[in-house]
């Protein structure tokens, strides 16, 4: 457990192109057999009149990232995982981009289904990350998790 | 002691300052919490957690750090 | 449910580049907010002293493509699924390359993560589709799906 | 009536050809088994299933199509 804690955040959306990267470099571990993705998409929320048209997220940085390596080293320890990358964005991305990156590998299937969703639910629970709503005409409100 | 506070999110607004340094003395975490909240009464709409030194505590914990965050509800992802 | 039935077999690995834009296409579907995808990557497995290079796919195209779209459709009819994709490799596919594509998108993340690993599984069940799998010094198996 | 058979993966080697035609006549899909068991005892050892007509049939079906794909266990994935 004396792994170094990585910073999850990155300025601005995940880009495609990146998340291509991301599966690329899992092409020489070749004792993979199943890759698990979850992205997270700003959504054009209509709501009363208004639409959203970006979340600016902040965060408190360091709880964050030190919250997300116990629940990566608790998912290594639970499932049968070989590889497990996070990233969150911080600042503006609009809506149709992707602010939510988790990537689960593992030799069979099963540890992929069973890991995901409770890693993605954990980080969206326990994570001090802030969405602040941007709508069309300039107003915002703060977005709330259900 | 000095304690450096900082209001992340809509608590930025409540405050109306992204953070500051008191010079003061509080027993434990609840105890600061009343005195921001009468300083901001504001803070009272709002649900929030406290963290000191990077570890989000209870309100009965004694305050020992000096850097306290106040954090309104977590909508990462 | 008299949508036209796709082709889901694509020569040859699925690339990292066409799945980034797969992703891409989606962002201008501002309705979606969670994305969950499934890839099967060619595992290097060793049995006894040979190691699997590549696994050559064949299949029965028609029925493959029916029974997929069948399983398509009674997902979007069960789950809140907004988008469904789902490529196969046919011909040969190396070890650490992607050979299965499913990708799933919903406005909410709860829909994608119970509809991916049903859809994933019946693939694998019911589409009669069969893995040579070619090991290092030229002989081979055939795959067997637990 | 003529009939198109397929093999699909071990089936060819089992049988030593991809696809032939064959001119018989069988009421159910069994007795086409039964036949093809004969032609081909090396199919004892193996399971599969039988489409008629790009349709996964059962041994009591008539047979009623004209193209005949013979199935080894399914590996996608």
């Amino acid at each position: 457990m004396n792994k170094k804690i990585k910073n999850i955040f990155v300025e601005g959306p995940i880009t495609p192109s990146s998340i291509a990267k991301s599966i690329e470099n899992h092409q020489t571990k070749s004792m993979i057999g199943a890759h698990n993705i979850f992205l997270g998409q700003v959504r054009a929320d209509i709501i009363g009149k208004k639409k959203i048209i970006a979340i600016e997220y902040s965060a408190q940085i360091e709880i964050s990232n030190q919250l997300c390596h116990e629940i990566r080293e608790a998912a290594f320890l639970k499932y049968d995982l070989t590889c497990m990358h996070i990233y969150h964005s911080i600042g503006k991305v609009k809506a149709g981009e992707i602010c939510f990156f988790v990537f689960v590998s593992s030799s069979h299937r099963s540890p992929v289904f069973q890991s995901l969703e409770k890693i993605v639910n954990e980080i969206k629970d326990r994570l001090p990350i802030f969405g602040k709503e941007i709508f069309d005409d300039k107003t915002y409100q703060w977005k709330v998790n259900n | 002691m000095e304690i450096k506070l900082r209001y992340y999110g809509q608590l930025q607004e409540a405050t109306g300052k992204s953070e500051e340094i008191i010079s003061k003395h509080f027993s434990t975490i609840g105890q600061l919490n009343d005195y921001l909240m009468k300083s901001y009464p504001k803070l009272e709409n709002h649900n929030y957690k406290i963290a000191q030194n990077n570890i989000i505590e209870s309100y009965n914990n004694p305050l020992i750090g000096n850097r306290i965050d106040l954090l309104p509800p977590f909508s990462g992802g």
